[in-house]
């Protein structure tokens, strides 16, 4: 009796957050039914049509999407230019500068499409359901994403405080600085 | 007569009467000091287990302590002092409770309350002053755990005496209550108890190892 | 007598159409107030026990359909019925549930409810924190099994071993909800330990001194001791990982000093002793039933006490044996293996003690002494599998297959669940008033006992042809097809067996035949008292002269007066020969334990996800326990008016 | 192996349903199982063990009869009794030495027992410490989620090489393997050839054993390591020396360049697709390394450790959509048109 009374209430309380954060989801996307064009053979990159924002939320309070966007960010070296999120030749990633845009749609183009300066594009190297993984991450790092669901510290040297502990940067515009600015 | 019924087996001896019994006692004889005692062993379990912990990140570094300075001394030596000096107030009320001086253990508990929150205050400086952060490294960690487990238990007893306390002086009372006293000042031993060690656990062995 | 009878049952059920004052008139203030209030206020240990008892049996029956599933998934090769993230939280929460929501609360929650009448005393020690730890526990329970039902279920295994429920791959909230269960289980235990341990100690009846104290308290006595000292184990290295995974501290982060065998090394300091929380008072359960079904003493009651004591301490010198496939240093490892082996020494003692009672006495073949010979059967095997296990160079291959899973069922099963059922069909006419039906239980009995053998003895075989634990599916070219089906199968029949004692238990609690106080002539105290017992337990209280008091022509020396029930005393007395020291009165019924219980799940669950929930969680817990610990002055009146003249 | 008939077919389907792949008819290998058995010993480890395991058996069979035994002539010697029956109080005070001699009896042929064991142990231990390592076949094996990284150590840098889920070894020698793990813990267990050992994060372990018999053994994860424990599997081909050095060389070399247009476009989409950004092949660009090499990957007889035989319409299916075979993997699914994965499967086939 009191144990359902319990656990009803229980359930009032995490149903919203519960089921979107924990779902793992291993099956393949769309996408992968439908047979794409051919891989092309040529470095020049058509502008993708960026697709609808309302796939965004579904990564950004999904803790295993932040996790492989995580997993991901190193896996693909996107360190390698933007270190832990500091920036190094690339520009900073944690603080609340945005050059391009800080909504997801922005950082999937911006991964795709590649942008000048150096940063090359990813399209047809990076499946779209990792994209999405990556540009969720990418918000986390400055703190843009719901605290329960962004990644908890990594099991190696400390660099920078978890995503989960880092506060929210207020998004601003501002134009792409000199790398020799940023390297500072 | 009814009463006798419900224990099936009818008995005429009277082994005991009660009734000459007193319906208290201190020490060891009552119940509540078990309780408190078990409740000690529990978390002297607990912070001989973190002292395991903060040894066993030890074996696992070279230098020690790993990327951070000692903690200063000033405030956990001041915070020694304050419980060794709180000692006496403290034996004094358990004193007074088991002669059931009501007037001596307000007395004491006040005194032994405002010791509480000196050792509070400074424990607050403590962290202030550890030289290290929780998630610096394993050490951190393990020396926040420590204090923080520490820090629980005081704040905890302080609490309990001020409650009590605020008792003593409203009421409701009866004699059993000076017993909570005693036993309280019991836990209050133990917390002393449990610094010292970990004091020179987290202040003396970073110097030491 | 029957009216008692029935005023015990009046207690003990409220609601029932009879009134409450024939109850008030004789026992005061043991009695609860009637209605859903009074029952949510209680802090009889008898109605709590029950409570404590039927919960946790309901979390065995979840957890076993848990375990039904995964053989469902099991039963053949390739099966794609359940994915790896499903059955990776069902054998999590499976095994979460059974070791620490079912099996070690199931045996404190016997001992909360026969140790007070066993030890012949009016009341339990502190049962207001009884309550509190009841209600602490049935919430924490229920929030696994929310967490479950909402896919937030634990799924590192009910070991959690980091770094796979670290921060860094336990990925979203699933092992902060483990955590958390843990802290709550750990509560519950420990205070439950704390009161039956200071019960024991200090509320038993006059002459029944240390050496006159019944198999069952003496099991129960030493398993609280191991509790106290083991679970703070589990507590410190859940609390690690849960902060380590929030706040981002680095116990187990072996970049930064920390290391991922802290993490087991704390793990196993408490999870060995824990296997023995639930084989001991088994071993008390089994003395118990022995000893009344064969018609005298257990033979070697000193030998028993001993073992068991000698378990209780060994238990705490080889959790390493489950580190075996680290590195851990030969010289470790071979005092490992000793100690493992050893301990085998006092539990074949007891064995043999048994043996001989059964042998030199007049066998009694009810159900519960045949819950107790499947134990001998089926523990003996398991224990023998642990000596092999015990050994470094065998475990190396064994460690961690099917042949571990099929070794712990046989000792935690046989050594825990099958004298705990003997121990349902022995009580469960003290508690209810009726007895339990025969022929059903006969049924119960035979179904489990095969139906546990064919599900869980060809796992050893399949750990031999190299089936690993946990794995949610194999290939068919394996060949463990077969074994695996013949497994399954035998999950049915246990699945049907346990359903028969629920049918059993509800037909019996109305229909059974009334048991009277004694239905199977046994010696202990607590069938000296009506069935179930009134409130306040025994009305007059006895004082007994030896060890069967029931049995020996004077072991009751004559009773206790001078103890009122307004305010309700209990007598007090000495720790080794139990002589009276004096009276206490025990607190009155109150509502605070609930409500400290809920603000304390509230902090629980809400630090799972903002640490500063155990800064602002904490206040209403501290104003719950004050409310819980402030007298009231008509308390304080009765007290002061039962003080001896200063 | 022939049990992936049915498994094979069930790619078959999924990969015409996805893209236009005419059935193609393979032929049933005529490889018998792998063996994964630690009752059938191929090594001198295993073997130890399997003699302790013997000795085991044989004594706790005895003590469980013995015992069992003693409780059924207990029930059938014990007169029956009910509850009225009146309790034997006596035995609280006769002197019951007969039965107290036989218990004690009892007790002390179970600390004889006991001891026996013990002292097995401890010989079996010394006999597995000390198995000769002169010229040991060194191998580092690093454990991921969810598959085994093998390196084959040289004093030559130039013949240092990778593989993956599947380690050659010559009969007779003795192999001396170093542990690690880059994400969480594993364990590396292949009952005929030795017992577990442990991949821990942070720490190395070294585990040595030698395989006398030639043949292929199978070996799984032990460690609970996530969502494809079950499905983390390594071959070990013990061959004969000559064998071995053979297929040293052949794995020393890097990829040959495709020999035809179909291979070739195999290869582009390779390198121009997500393949290339964790895999690597050598004598090419790409040098992934979070994935298994490929450089030689048709010449494994298994891919995704162990989950599949090797041959394309699997790898087909593997590629597609490696989540319907191994839900949780780190590798995407990817989509490509039907002709590039031809091609990209028929590129991967020519990596002897």
């Amino acid at each position: 009796m009191t144990r359902t009374a319990v656990a009803g209430v229980l359930v009032a309380l995490l149903l919203p957050t519960g089921c979107q954060r924990e779902s793992r989801r291993f099956e393949a996307p769309a996408g992968a039914v439908v047979p794409p064009p051919p891989v092309r053979m040529s470095e020049l990159q058509p502008t993708v049509a960026t697709p609808h924002q309302t796939i965004a939320p579904r990564y950004e309070v999904n803790a295993r999407a932040l996790a492989e966007g995580k997993r991901l960010y190193s896996w693909y070296n996107c360190n390698g230019c933007h270190a832990n999120g500091g920036g190094d030749k690339g520009p900073a990633l944690m603080d609340d500068v945005w050059v391009y845009g800080s909504e997801p749609a922005n950082i999937y183009a911006t991964i795709v499409e590649g942008r000048p300066n150096g940063m090359p594009s990813f399209g047809g190297h990076i499946p779209d359901e990792q994209v999405w993984q990556l540009a969720a991450y990418v918000r986390s790092m400055s703190g843009l994403v719901p605290k329960d669901a962004a990644p908890s510290r990594d099991d190696a040297i400390q660099a920078k405080p978890s995503e989960n502990r880092t506060p929210p940067a207020q998004p601003v515009m501002a134009a792409p600085a000199s790398s020799s600015e940023r390297s500072q | 007569m009814t009463a006798a019924a419900a224990t099936p087996i009818a008995v005429q001896r009277v082994a005991v009467d009660a009734a000459r019994l007193p319906n208290h006692a201190f020490g060891h004889q009552s119940v509540m000091w078990w309780g408190t005692v078990g409740i000690m062993a529990i978390e002297g379990t607990a912070f001989a287990l973190t002292v395991f912990m903060y040894f066993y990140v030890w074996t696992r570094v070279d230098a020690w302590p790993p990327d951070a300075l000692p903690p200063e001394l000033r405030w956990g030596t001041l915070n020694v002092a304050i419980l060794l000096a709180s000692v006496l107030p403290n034996y004094y009320t358990k004193r007074a409770a088991e002669r059931y001086d009501l007037r001596g253990v307000r007395i004491g508990m006040v005194v032994c309350l405002l010791f509480g929150a000196a050792f509070i205050a400074v424990r607050a400086l403590e962290f202030t002053t550890l030289n290290v952060s929780w998630d610096t490294n394993a050490y951190g960690s393990a020396v926040y755990l420590l204090l923080g487990l520490h820090t629980t238990h005081l704040v905890t007893d302080v609490a309990d005496t001020a409650v009590l306390g605020t008792l003593m002086f409203t009421g409701p009372l009866d004699r059993s209550r000076f017993v909570d006293v005693s036993e309280n000042a019991l836990y209050w031993n133990f917390v002393v108890a449990a610094w010292l060690p970990i004091y020179a656990v987290l202040y003396l062995m970073p110097r030491w190892l | 007598m029957s009216a008692d009878g029935s005023a015990g049952t009046l207690a003990a059920h409220p609601g029932r159409d009879r009134p409450a004052y024939s109850a008030r008139e004789r026992y005061g203030g043991w009695v609860d107030e009637p209605g859903l209030l009074g029952a949510l206020a209680t802090i009889d240990h008898k109605r709590v026990g029950v409570r404590f008892i039927t919960t946790a049996f309901g979390f065995f029956v979840l957890g076993g359909l848990l375990a039904g599933l995964m053989r469902l998934q099991l039963s053949r090769p390739d099966s794609t019925l359940i994915g790896p993230d499903l059955y990776n939280q069902l054998f999590t929460v499976h095994g979460t549930t059974m070791m620490f929501v079912f099996a070690v609360p199931i045996m404190q929650a016997m001992g909360v409810y026969f140790v007070p009448l066993m030890v012949g005393a009016r009341d339990i020690a502190f049962p207001r924190m009884i309550a509190y730890a009841y209600w602490v526990y049935l919430f924490g329970g229920a929030m696994l099994f929310v967490a479950l039902a909402l896919n937030i279920g634990p799924d590192a295994g009910w070991f959690s071993y980091t770094p796979l429920a670290g921060p860094q791959y336990g990925v979203g909230k699933r092992s902060d909800f483990w955590a958390q269960l843990i802290t709550f289980t750990e509560v519950s235990g420990l205070l439950v330990a704390v009161s039956v341990i200071t019960t024991i100690f200090k509320l038993r009846a006059p002459g029944m001194t240390l050496n006159r104290m019944p198999l069952f308290v003496w099991a129960l006595l030493i398993t609280s001791f191991m509790i106290v000292f083991a679970l703070p184990s589990v507590m410190m290295a859940s609390t690690a990982l849960i902060l380590d995974r929030l706040v981002g501290t680095h116990f187990y982060n072996q970049a930064e000093g920390g290391d991922a065998l802290l993490w087991q090394h704390l793990f196993w300091f408490f999870g060995h002793p824990e296997v023995y929380f639930i084989f001991l008072p088994g071993l008390g359960f089994v003395s118990t039933i022995v000893g009344t079904f064969s018609r005298r003493p257990v033979f070697g009651y000193v030998a028993v006490v001993l073992s068991m004591i000698a378990t209780g301490f060994l238990s705490f010198g080889l959790w390493v044996h489950h580190m075996f496939a680290t590195n851990v240093p030969e010289l470790g490892k071979s005092f490992f293996t000793a100690a493992s082996m050893v301990i085998a020494i006092p539990t074949a003692t007891q064995i043999f003690c048994w043996i001989a009672t059964l042998w030199t006495g007049r066998i009694v073949l009810k159900t519960p002494l045949l819950f107790v010979l499947g134990f001998f059967f089926i523990l003996v095997l398991g224990g023998l599998t642990g000596i092999m296990l015990a050994a470094v160079p065998l475990d190396l291959q064994i460690h961690d297959t099917f042949f571990v899973v099929a070794h712990l069922h046989y000792v935690l099963i046989g050594g825990g669940v099958f004298p705990l059922f003997g121990a349902f069909y022995y009580w469960f006419p003290k508690v209810t008033g009726r007895m339990l039906n025969e022929t059903l239980g006969r049924w119960n009995f035979w179904l489990f006992f095969i139906g546990f053998n064919v599900a869980f003895f060809p796992m050893h075989i399949l750990g031999l042809q190299g089936m690993p634990r946990r794995v949610y599916t194999y290939a068919a070219e394996s060949g463990w097809g077969t074994l695996n089906l013949i497994s399954s199968l035998g999950a049915v029949l246990i699945v049907v067996s346990v359903l028969l004692f629920v049918i059993n238990v509800v037909r019996s609690r109305r229909r059974g035949t009334a048991a009277g106080p004694d239905p199977w002539g046994a010696s202990t105290l607590e069938w000296a008292t009506s069935s179930p017992p009134p409130p306040g337990n025994f009305h007059p209280q006895l004082a007994v002269n030896g060890r069967e008091p029931l049995w020996e022509p004077d072991g009751v020396s004559g009773r206790v007066d001078g103890l009122t029930n307004d305010p309700p005393e209990v007598l007090v007395t000495t720790l080794l020969d139990a002589s009276p020291h004096h009276r206490r009165a025990v607190p009155a019924p109150t509502i605070w334990p609930l409500l400290a219980a809920i603000a304390t799940t509230v902090m629980f669950v809400s630090s799972i996800f903002t640490p500063w929930a155990v800064v602002w969680g904490s206040i209403p817990i501290a104003i719950a326990l004050i409310a819980w610990f402030w007298p009231t002055r008509e308390e304080a009146a009765k007290h002061r008016k039962r003080e001896l003249p200063a | 192996m022939t049990g992936f008939a049915g498994r094979r077919g069930g790619h078959r389907r999924r990969t015409t349903r996805r893209i236009a792949l005419t059935p193609v008819v393979f032929p049933m290998a005529a490889i018998a199982a792998p063996l994964q058995d630690a009752l059938q010993p191929a090594g001198p480890q295993a073997g130890h063990i399997h003699a302790l395991w013997l000795l085991m058996l044989g004594v706790c069979a005895l003590v469980f009869v013995a015992v069992v035994a003693a409780l059924l002539v207990a029930l059938r010697h014990a007169p029956r009794g009910d509850v009225a029956t009146a309790a034997d109080t006596q035995a609280l005070t006769r002197d019951e030495s007969t039965v107290r001699r036989s218990v004690g009896a009892a007790i002390a042929v179970s600390v004889a027992l006991l001891l026996l064991l013990f002292g097995a142990t401890v010989v079996t231990d010394r006999a597995l410490a000390q198995l000769p390592l002169t010229d040991a076949v060194h191998i580092r094996l690093t454990g991921h989620q969810w598959w085994w990284e093998a390196t084959y150590d040289d004093p030559e840098p130039a013949n240092v090489f990778a593989t993956a889920n599947e380690l050659h070894v010559p009969v007779g020698r003795p192999v001396v393997l170093s542990l690690e793990a880059s994400d969480v813990i594993h364990s590396f267990w292949v009952p005929n050839l030795h017992g577990k050992k442990d991949l821990i994060p942070g720490r190395t372990a070294t585990i040595a054993f030698r395989a006398d018999a030639p043949g292929v053994y199978r070996g799984q994860c032990a460690e609970f390591c996530g969502y494809q424990h079950a499905k983390m599997a390594l071959l070990v081909i013990a061959e004969s020396p000559q064998q071995y050095d053979q297929w040293l060389a052949r794995s020393r070399a890097s990829a040959l360049p495709p020999p035809d247009a179909t291979a070739q476009r195999g290869q582009q989409v390779f390198l121009r697709s997500t393949c290339a950004m964790c895999h690597a092949v050598g004598g090419t660009p790409a040098n992934g390394k979070h994935a298994p090499d490929l450089t030689h990957v048709a010449s494994r007889q298994t891919l995704a450790a162990g989950a599949l035989r090797n041959e394309p319409a699997a790898l087909a299916a593997w590629i597609i959509d490696p989540q319907q075979i191994k839900p949780g993997a780190n590798m995407p699914a990817h989509a490509l048109a039907p002709a590039d994965l031809l091609a990209l499967v028929a590129y991967l086939g020519t990596l002897q």
